[in-house]
């Protein structure tokens, strides 16, 4: 005997808990189970194109803070590359590790977030947030002691960063390294392998990795699924062709492959953050540049980096004025999202929000 | 490990073999198709053994008021290459280009978001909406002449 | 497996139960700001500014206005311009400090402070009168030459105008044309 | 006419209020002025008055305890505003619930949605009748107390149900989908469970439960306690089987759309909930009041072992993320059924062949029990474990099963 059943929509967010922002999914379901899946955007829309456009080139550094701001440090070094690669300059070597050395401080910070929320989704009651959160304060402290900010740092500038690090930041990121070990630990503890939560993730909207590509997917949702490519590998801009770190790539896509990668690019984070502090030497962090920068008439550039959330690339075209003629920002939260009905349809309510968390989206990214 | 850059010229030659009258011109970083021939362009790439862009970067859409460019950044996962395919669209009124979705699905929402603030249509999308703005507004605002 | 990472994970959140919290209550207890912080009421040295408005152009929003107007007083001494309004919209402020890299004469300064809480949006404004009598706890926020001073802001110490710039700008009289003096503090040094 | 009566005067004959010294204080005092049933009246609503203030001052307690605890598991501080250590968190609350607009949403069944509170509160106190608070203390010691435990906890179910359809919003219907699938599949492990419990103090009556327990019934029967308190935790809406209210999917579940003070009292309900099925906990498998001095320190005993209750919920609420709802049904009828039944099917054969000519059992015999229960426990609990563990793998190598495009294992590496 079969039940007839009655479809319904659920408008889930924009104002959802764990939408992550102002998400919203239009969602039709059968049950519990997912049938139908529109995803609607531009909550948080500000038009930073368009205001990018109006801005110098430094200015505009400013602006990069709130695509993802979860993750501004990659943010100013992306943009920061693309307006270098615009101009033909190259920043000095210490200011290109500063670079590094902040940009995965920022990536495990931005990795925490993703990682607490993916877990407080699947319904840990806050535990495993406050943990993060505990690590990701001293980073976010480490920033404020750097460059003045804990979110919007605007560090990076176009031939360096702003200004050198401050004698006291070295030896409080060293404590900070030697306590995140142990912090580490107790979080792998607690996740890593818990039954619970290999139940909840486990096989649950696996990515195959041909979709994944076909979806422009980037970043550890990728890795996810198997496919080895990063940007810091591929194509090593700053100082990461100096330092040694591996990859971490899942088997199957699921949810459990891309927490597990969060967690893992996190150590490998720490390891290319601990070689940076062994190899930075003293020297200028930033080139002497004119406050107002202009570069040639129709030079065009594409600067791209591997941001926490994926390949975040900013176009940039010049029309020989003060500031960018157009400024196309590549978001990888946005293109990550293709794969929204992909993961969620046939699923069950549950999942769809832990589904939605290990994408790890941004929704300043997404909208800009 | 490196990656290669895929000149607009070899670009060039191979399309020109697989689908004619689409290239415009060429240079060494970039080969500019007609605006129309872009979901054959997509797909001769797509497939094409030795080119192999299977990966989807970015597409750019730059106003620069006597026309619309569009450039599509794209990637070789297995061969490490990467190439890029720029075209151009003329008009204000209504602007279009064939759309590429079919051959990369990563290009739904570029594609949605390039008609909804740069107003250049793409003939063939699925689900040809705006998408970061409501339905009903007035004007695309990345266009210059957007005030 | 078997429930044994279970057990492993009670045993963690067991053994933070007796760990100190890492929360600050916030009224009563403060976390150290660092020096660079960069905060709100801004601080400004007027002996210090000639009034080019760099802070201005260079603001990515625009929210600082200055007006200044030619000095009648002594115009002779280099003196051409006095300020009438140096007006900073806090509300839209985003504090990311590029006014502060523009400023050629180190005369502004980013605050320390960070609780700004008013009940109109007009009060948010702050005014040349306000940014005179301000008390100056200047951030050290792109100012290398307050770093080296073993200077903390917040820490009690008001710096005063000689202190703060990156030499001595002999050409900055003690009292500016123009200049109502009147809460000027910092006259622990004797006039040049 | 007078109605003064002694302890086991005409009064103690109905069972109720049997034997409660303040009952017969307060009715000796008010009879020398008033008739016997306006006097009878009295006494049973102070008595009634009392309890009620005691559970959901309680509930405060326990609302601001487990905040508190929460906050320090989660290495944070917790509410400490208000009162020492934050005491008077719940007072503040509930201060700013009832000045709060109580809103009942447009197109909402009112008088049902009015009512589910008043259910929810209800079905709290109603639990707390039978509990045996010290020795020879209770409101009332049914002889069906543990029936009669069961019964109202399952009002619960239809509270929220009633909840969820009244609401009318779509949330609240998946969360009172969820409850009622919830609730009405753990009641059965649940009560097959106390079976066992019954079986070995050969009463239903509370009070002769913790008169039983010569060894706490936590060592004699593990497995129904394990079964109990995870059937209680699915019955309380609590981690890991919080699917009913889980505030990541389904915003608040059956409460999304409550507000003002009947928002208070579901929450009043939920930890006085907390707080009754602690002290039942306390009751039936830890021996409630027994303890050294147990005819002064009763209460005490009972309020410590009710705290033990109240910190495993929290303690578990802190630790784990939630099942899903298929998952958590999984968890019923292929882990916990199966356990339950083990259990009281060990205790039927255990009771059978240990019981003496009376048919009651030693302290001896019930540490006998303990070591066989025991063992059998841990070798159930690992061999179903292992069960539920292995379905969980085959789903999850189907799923890379019909990937087309499966790889190998390709973990870290890559220079």
């Amino acid at each position: 005997m079969t039940i007839r059943t009655e479809p319904m929509t659920v408008n889930v967010g924009p104002q959802h808990p764990s939408t992550h922002g102002v998400f919203r999914v239009r969602i039709t379901f059968d049950g519990e189970d997912i049938v139908e899946v529109e995803p609607v955007l531009g909550y948080l829309h500000r038009g930073s194109e368009k205001l990018a456009e109006e801005r110098n080139y430094v200015q505009v550094v400013t602006l990069t803070d709130r695509l993802d701001y979860t993750s501004s440090m990659i943010n100013n070094q992306a943009y920061c590359l693309a307006v270098e690669q615009l101009l033909g300059i190259e920043p000095p070597p210490r200011g290109k590790y500063l670079r590094t050395l902040t940009a995965e401080l920022q990536r495990i910070a931005s990795h925490l977030i993703a990682v607490g929320f993916f877990v407080q989704e699947l319904g840990a009651f806050g535990t495993p947030l406050m943990y993060t959160f505990r690590s990701r304060e001293r980073i976010l402290d480490l920033f404020e002691m750097l460059c003045g900010a804990r979110i919007t740092v605007s560090y990076s500038r176009p031939g360096g960063v702003f200004a050198d690090a401050p004698p006291d930041f070295w030896p409080a990121l060293d404590q900070f390294l030697s306590d995140f070990e142990g912090e580490l630990e107790e979080l792998e503890n607690l996740l890593l392998s818990n039954e619970i939560l290999m139940v909840r993730t486990r096989g649950v909207s696996p990515l195959p990795p041909d979709v994944a590509i076909n979806c422009s997917v980037s970043g550890p949702v990728l890795r996810a699924s198997g496919i080895n490519w990063d940007w810091r590998k591929v194509a090593p801009y700053d100082a990461y062709d100096q330092v040694a770190f591996d990859i971490p790539l899942g088997e199957n896509g699921d949810n459990y492959d891309r927490f597990w990668v969060r967690m893992q690019e996190v150590r490998q984070s720490l390891r290319i953050v601990r070689q940076c502090v062994a190899q930075i030497e003293p020297g200028p962090v930033r080139l002497e540049l004119p406050m107002v920068l202009r570069a040639a008439p129709g030079a065009e550039a594409y600067g791209r980096v591997e941001a926490s959330k994926g390949e975040l690339g900013f176009f940039l075209v010049s029309d020989g004025g003060v500031s960018p003629y157009r400024c196309k920002i590549r978001s990888p939260s946005l293109i990550n999202l293709t794969i929204t009905e992909h993961l969620l349809l046939g699923w069950k309510l549950a999942d769809m929000i832990v589904s939605l968390g290990s994408v790890d989206i941004n929704m300043g990214e997404v909208d800009r | 490990m490196t990656l290669n850059v895929v000149s607009g010229e070899t670009l060039a030659q191979r399309l020109r073999e697989v689908v004619p009258n689409s290239v415009v011109e060429w240079n060494d970083a970039a080969v500019w198709v007609e605006p129309n021939s872009l979901g054959s362009v997509a797909s001769a790439l797509h497939d094409d053994d030795e080119i192999d862009f299977k990966y989807l970067n970015a597409i750019s859409a730059i106003d620069f008021v006597e026309h619309f460019e569009l450039v599509y950044h794209l990637t070789s996962i297995a061969k490490r290459q990467t190439g890029v395919v720029r075209s151009r669209v003329y008009g204000r009124e209504e602007p279009a280009a064939a759309s590429v979705v079919g051959v990369w699905k990563g290009a739904d929402f570029q594609e949605r978001e390039i008609w909804d603030l740069m107003g250049v249509r793409f003939t063939g999308h699925p689900n040809m909406k705006r998408i970061m703005l409501w339905e009903g507004f007035d004007g695309h605002p990345l266009r210059k002449d957007f005030l | 497996m078997y429930g044994l990472e279970m057990v492993k994970g009670l045993a963690v959140t067991l053994s933070n139960l007796m760990r100190k919290p890492f929360t600050t209550s916030y009224p009563e207890q403060r976390i150290r700001q660092h020096p660079r912080f960069r905060g709100e009421e801004f601080t400004w040295y007027e002996e210090r500014c000639t009034g080019c408005a760099s802070c201005a152009k260079y603001c990515p929003l625009g929210i600082i206005k200055i007006v200044t107007a030619p000095s009648e007083t002594a115009p002779l001494q280099g003196d051409k311009y006095r300020l009438e309004t140096f007006d900073i919209e806090l509300q839209r402020c985003m504090f990311c400090g590029l006014c502060v890299e523009a400023c050629p004469y180190d005369a502004l300064f980013m605050g320390s402070g960070f609780e700004e809480g008013q009940y109109k949006r007009t009060d948010l404004v702050i005014t040349i009168d306000r940014l005179r009598q301000a008390e100056k706890n200047p951030s050290t926020w792109f100012r290398p030459q307050l770093e080296g001073m073993d200077y903390r802001p917040g820490a009690g110490r008001p710096l005063g105008w000689r202190e703060v710039g990156r030499e001595n700008w002999r050409w900055h009289q003690h009292e500016k044309a123009g200049m109502r003096l009147a809460g000027n503090r910092d006259d622990n040094v004797s006039s040049a | 006419m007078r109605c003064v009566t002694n302890a086991d005067g005409m009064l103690s004959a109905d069972g109720v209020l049997g034997g409660n010294p303040l009952f017969y204080f307060i009715y000796n005092a008010v009879g020398h002025v008033a008739p016997c049933w306006l006097s009878y009246l009295i006494a049973g609503l102070v008595i009634m008055l009392i309890l009620i203030n005691a559970v959901l001052l309680g509930a405060a307690i326990v609302s601001w305890g487990e905040r508190r605890l929460l906050g320090r598991f989660q290495n944070r501080v917790g509410p400490n505003r208000w009162g020492p250590f934050g005491a008077f968190q719940p007072i503040a609350d509930l201060a700013k619930l009832i000045t709060k607009e109580d809103i009942i949403p447009y197109g909402a069944d009112r008088l049902a949605f009015t009512a589910v509170p008043v259910i929810m509160v209800a079905a709290v106190l109603l639990g707390t009748a039978v509990l045996p608070f010290a020795k020879d203390v209770a409101l009332v010691d049914l002889n069906v107390g543990v029936l009669f435990v069961l019964a109202v906890s399952s009002l619960t179910s239809i509270a929220i149900f009633t909840a969820g359809w009244a609401s009318n919003n779509r949330y609240a219907l998946f969360g009172a989908g969820r409850a009622v699938a919830v609730l009405l599949s753990y009641e059965v492990p649940v009560v097959l469970s106390l079976l066992g419990v019954v079986l070995v103090a050969g009463s239903m009556s509370l009070g002769d439960i913790v008169a039983a327990q010569a060894v706490p019934f936590f060592l004699v029967q593990p497995l129904a306690f394990f079964v109990f308190i995870a059937g209680m935790s699915a019955e309380l809406n609590r981690t890991p089987f919080d699917v009913a209210e889980a505030e990541s999917e389904i915003i608040a579940g059956y409460h999304t759309e409550y507000s003002g003070i009947k928002f208070a009292l579901i929450q009043a309900a939920e930890f006085g909930g907390v707080l009754v099925v602690s002290g039942l906990i306390a009751t039936l498998f830890l021996a409630g009041w027994a303890g050294p001095l147990a005819d002064w320190l009763g209460w005490l005993w009972f309020l410590i072992k009710t705290f033990i209750g109240i910190f495993l919920f929290v303690w578990i609420r802190s630790t784990y993320p939630r099942l899903r709802l298929d998952q958590i049904m999984a968890v019923c009828w292929k882990f916990l059924m199966p356990l339950s039944i083990i259990n009281l099917a060990a205790v039927v054969l255990e009771v059978f062949f240990l019981r003496d000519a009376n048919g009651s059992l030693s302290t001896a015999d019930l540490w006998i029990m303990a070591a066989i229960n025991i063992a059998l426990a841990g070798g159930s609990i690992l061999f179903f474990g292992r069960f539920i563990r292995e379905k969980v793998r085959t789903d999850a190598h189907t799923a890379i099963a019909t990937n087309p495009v499966a790889r190998g294992a390709s973990t870290i590496g890559m220079g």
